[in-house]
């Protein structure tokens, strides 16, 4: 299968969709230009009226893709988590709450891409992996692509879903390498991830893993590292946030008897929280050790490279959690 | 005046809809009948009335939490917002929304917020799917004097001018929020004049005056149309109701001395209405009485439909909330 | 000792801070004809300067209250939770980072009131319970008082702390009456209620119950319902989520084997799914049963009382989750 | 011209710092001797040293991610700027804040905000502190064209205007944000011209013209202590860098023409100002020289200082996180 960097499945995903249909379009700051590269070749294949760049109004043009939606477009808009601070008015008490607040009348077909820079010396202003925060609000769905596999089929797969969405675009990944199917290759012509679903990354016995966005391949590392030692590790990537493939989950403890979470985000009612507290509530008669979190240090992101790699999950935290849930 | 016969009954009916409905809603409300906020529309019937006459069912509005009249002005069925009040299944959302999330998206209303301004980027959202869909509707947005001072205005006033959106921001300016003057909250002197910071036109319009309304906006909605792009229009008002049922710790002479109120009071906008069609020859006081009387009757038929109707089971709480289903873990 | 409202015990505590401190001033909307009761004859008090009522521009006036701090004022901001969505930018890249980010240049004592208007028909737009998603960044400290006496104490003692505070205001409790103390009753001649400490609300021995907020009450009624029958139930108020208690918690656990977390917040990402993990993690081997959380269901909040009542915990919830750590 | 020979040549020294600064930081940043966006200031050093001109030490700065004019502007120490640039424990923030965010609060400059235009609300609060706490120190917030559409600057400019703040709106126009330019962004012709939407002052300046600048500012702040209330200057300048390191990717040519590029490189502050000390007999040719020669052995004095401090200590990550210490649980 051909190798494709992250940065071009997301390319890849948006032209297909803008091809497939007329209703959707693009909207965010310098992307005719592509600043951030997913949305090269846009403008030129498509035009002003389907690639637009706004001004620095992230609360005014978010707001303005949600009004679009409910009236028959599909838009994409493409920025960076850390500017959807400004922004929380429009996801939060429109995007989020509008269609049960008007009793289902309401349909949003709109994807939020946000990028989340990190580990390259950004600093707190531009580092930001919010995930967590929009998970305790209802109405989103909440997806945290690993690979451009993934990236690819679960965007296409946003653009057809009719509910708001935000897919958290790990910065980590972005020039990461992966095979994504030619069109050809696939039944049904095209790849559609869906949400929900759980990706079973490596099988194992001994251990479930839990990773999220960038830390499955810290997971993975980690496994290969144990393998060598004869510890068996399985390695759960969720894919989708919300909804969250809770039995997939459930099901790999029930066999490993323990469980360790590895979450980019701030640990503190992180995702890696929910998780593990899912499993304490539903799983707990299967667990034999104390589930471990591995997640970003409760601290802002420090610019200089000394301080900043002590903040993110890394293979050895992942092998010290296994290790701990095996003592 | 070249305004129909219809058109300007049309406009009577739909104020004393608002009125019969806003006076009702104040007895029912106070009986206990239900609770939560609800902020009455009394006194400022003309502008969205005036207003939403001069679009058509397939453009849009949205509005904000002073929510009864926009929905009514646009033609919203009495009934279903009245259930929507009372929380009942057959209300407009089901009973999920209440007074301040009224929605009908049938007949282009967009809902009502509750956060101010917040509907604002929404309305311009619309407009925005209209140019780049080639469609023709406009889409209008209702905010007030106090939400004017919010950064989601300013953001959105600027996308659409740069734009030339086909949407129409319509300033209620009654003159307060909750209890604070719009002297105390805008900078410059009148809400329109911020126009000119986008280079958009901005009208000051007598909020008492429905066909002043009608026609400031007719003329903002062509502009829209012929791709001109968006319009300001502030319709000077007064509420002549306390900010919100609920809110009785507010006591009316705090920050509105009572013979502002009654100054404003005389210029009820009904009354400025029916006079006019009456001294113009356009309809007789009797016509207008009987509009009074159906619209009285039609409100109080939309509280028994309310009281009539079954509140929603608890089996629909988890309903509504994705329009494509999650897989249930 | 005298029986005090909550809302008036928010009051005193305003009162005496300003009394004490030049530096505090308050601001918000129509605080001066106190349309939300609790900064009653503030403004006859301490006039023009130091109460101001604002424009609806929260993003800007708080991001005011905060450049304000920075420069020796100590300003109180009172608004809802609800409103604090279109002041993301300001609460979060500015009050929650800049002291970290300018390598501890800046001191922010500035305190955010936000209530917590729900149970009473306010709908999606008017009913947020907010503080799991701002206890995912760090840098802020989330306070939540469950009483009149905590919650005079802990806004005290918020006022004179130099970090930026958000204090969560039950609205369920705002008619609530309990026992707050004269000052002259009191050592040190006033009231002052620490951070970080939690309150063992009742001792008791056979399950745990952390509740947050409003919710203790439930847990309370709970508890009541089922001494009857000879169960045990102690009960654990942490008072402040940032900084959180751990240790109270866990010593708790260790004695009962049983924990129950209620939380009016939305149960994804949660305080309860933070503090279940947590024990989960560092108490698993006092655990005798699964951890249960009780808290807002997922969804939002719907208007009509007929759904509502559904949504939030409550005194059966807790008496059903005690139930199942017993089974 | 009223301004004494002191300040003229200090205003030279500041313009060559800053130069200097930034062409170091582009020699060693593509050198890879740090990681991380650093925004170049070339070309628009006369606004901010202008501006800075005529604040006291005493009054407060804050600006944006195109941050090492300010601070330097301002009177920042050179070799602290580095270090931070470097991420060293003799930085301004210790190493964690870098290229975006220095700060020096022991002479008024609350830092440079990453988030554009989120740095206006707090200048706008500092000046509320000085009103309330009846100080006379005035505040002034640098932000760029593009930044003028977000929100914050709105709700700031009418809380400001209202309340009569002793605050500065210093907007950079350096007519793009990015690849935008701001007539794709800003409906109006000037910036400036909105301040007429909250009735304050604004004045277009050339922004290549340090003592224009200086004039401008002087006005404005001469207004803002006798409590006359907020100005709005809007500096008309020109980025001759790219947007920022390491954005290879956007090509110069694709949204500038070179041909501007050139032109407007002609317009070059410190060029501007020298000529003009020599013209009017202010000071040598070799006087202004020295100033060039001694400002770049200082900024090399500052890399060497820089590359010679130490890392932070890993055990330095979680300070500075409170003031308030939290108990450790
Ligand atoms: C963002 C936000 N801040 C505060 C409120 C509380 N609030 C509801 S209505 C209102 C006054 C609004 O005044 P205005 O915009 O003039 O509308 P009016 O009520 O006068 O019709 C306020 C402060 C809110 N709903 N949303
Ligand atoms: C809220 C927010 N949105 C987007 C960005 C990304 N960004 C950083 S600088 C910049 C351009 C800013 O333009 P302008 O305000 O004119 O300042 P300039 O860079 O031209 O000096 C953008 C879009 C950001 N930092 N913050
Ligand atoms: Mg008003
Ligand atoms: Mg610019």
């Amino acid at each position: 299968m051909p190798q494709t960097i992250f940065v071009e499945a997301i390319n890849q995903a948006i032209i297909e969709e803008m091809r497939r249909d007329e209703a959707v379009f693009i909207m965010g700051e310098d992307i005719r230009r592509a600043v951030y590269g997913a949305t090269a070749n846009l403008h030129t294949e498509f035009g002003d009226n389907r690639v637009l760049d706004t001004p620095l109004s992230e609360n005014g043009f978010f707001g303005a893709a949600i009004g679009a939606s409910l009236v028959g477009m599909r838009p994409i808009v493409e920025t960076l988590t850390s500017f959807m601070w400004v922004a929380m008015d429009q996801l939060i008490s429109q995007a989020a709450k509008m269609r049960y607040m008007f009793g289902g009348q309401a349909t949003l077909p709109v994807v939020f891409r946000a990028t989340m820079f990190y580990g390259g010396g950004s600093a707190a202003h531009h580092s930001d992996r919010s995930y967590p925060m929009f998970m305790n609000m209802p109405g989103l769905k909440i997806i945290v692509p690993s690979s451009p596999h993934d990236m690819k089929g679960l965007l296409k797969t946003a653009v057809r879903d009719n509910d708001p969405c935000i897919i958290f675009e790990d910065g980590t990944l972005m020039g990461a390498r992966g095979e994504v199917p030619d069109n050809s290759e696939l039944p049904g012509g095209e790849l559609l991830v869906p949400f929900g679903k759980a990706n079973v990354v490596r099988q194992g016995a001994d251990c479930t893993v839990v990773a999220i966005a960038g830390a499955v391949g810290h997971a993975v590392a980690a496994a290969d590292e144990l393998a060598s030692e004869g510890i068996s590790v399985e390695i759960i990537d969720p894919r989708t946030l919300v909804p969250l493939d809770k039995r997939t989950i459930l099901e790999s403890v029930e066999k490993t008897g323990r469980l360790v979470v590895v979450d980019p985000a701030h640990r503190v009612c992180s995702a890696a929280s929910e998780i593990a507290s899912i499993v304490a509530e539903e799983g707990f008669w299967s667990l034999q050790a104390p589930v471990v979190k591995v997640a970003s240090e409760q601290v802002h992101i420090p610019y200089t490279p000394a301080l900043e790699k002590l903040v993110y999950p890394n293979k050895d935290k992942v092998v010290a959690g296994i290790r701990k849930t095996l003592e | 005046m070249d305004i129909n016969k219809d058109r300007l009954m049309l406009m009577l009916r739909r104020m004393w809809t608002i009125r019969h409905f806003e006076l009702k809603v104040i007895e029912v409300h106070s009986a206990g009948e239900f609770t939560g906020a609800a902020h009455p529309y009394i006194g400022e019937e003309a502008v969205a009335v005036g207003a939403c006459a001069a679009l058509n069912d397939t453009d849009y509005i949205a509005g904000n939490h002073r929510s009864h009249g926009h929905p009514l002005a646009k033609g919203g069925d009495v009934k279903r917002a009245m259930a929507e009040l009372y929380g009942r299944k057959d209300g407009y959302c089901k009973g999920k929304g209440g007074s301040m999330h009224l929605a009908d998206f049938s007949i282009g209303i967009l809902g009502e917020s509750g956060i101010v301004a917040s509907s604002v980027p929404v309305a311009t959202g619309a407009a925005l799917a209209a140019k780049i869909g080639g469609k023709d509707f406009v889409s209008l947005v209702f905010f007030g004097d106090g939400a004017s001072n919010q950064g989601a205005c300013h953001e959105s006033m600027n996308l659409a001018a740069l734009w030339k959106l086909p949407v129409i921001f319509l300033c209620e300016n009654n003159q307060f929020a909750v209890t604070t003057s719009y002297k105390d909250s805008v900078a410059v002197e009148h809400v329109s004049d911020r126009a000119s910071a986008y280079n958009m036109p901005g009208v000051l319009v007598d909020g008492q005056d429905a066909i002043a309304m009608y026609e400031a906006t007719t003329e903002a909605v062509r502009r829209a149309r012929s791709g001109e792009g968006p319009s300001l229009i502030e319709g000077l008002t007064y509420r002549f109701e306390e900010h919100s049922l609920g809110l009785g710790r507010v006591r009316r002479g705090e920050y509105r001395t009572g013979d502002e109120i009654e100054q404003w009071r005389k210029r009820d906008p009904i009354v400025i209405h029916t006079d006019r069609l009456v001294a113009q020859g356009i309809a007789t006081l009797e016509e207008c009485e009987a509009v009074r009387d159906e619209t009285m009757a039609e409100v109080d038929e939309a509280v028994e439909f309310a009281r009539n109707s079954p509140f929603p089971d608890e089996s629909e709480l988890f309903e509504d909330m994705w329009a494509t289903p999650i897989p249930q873990a």
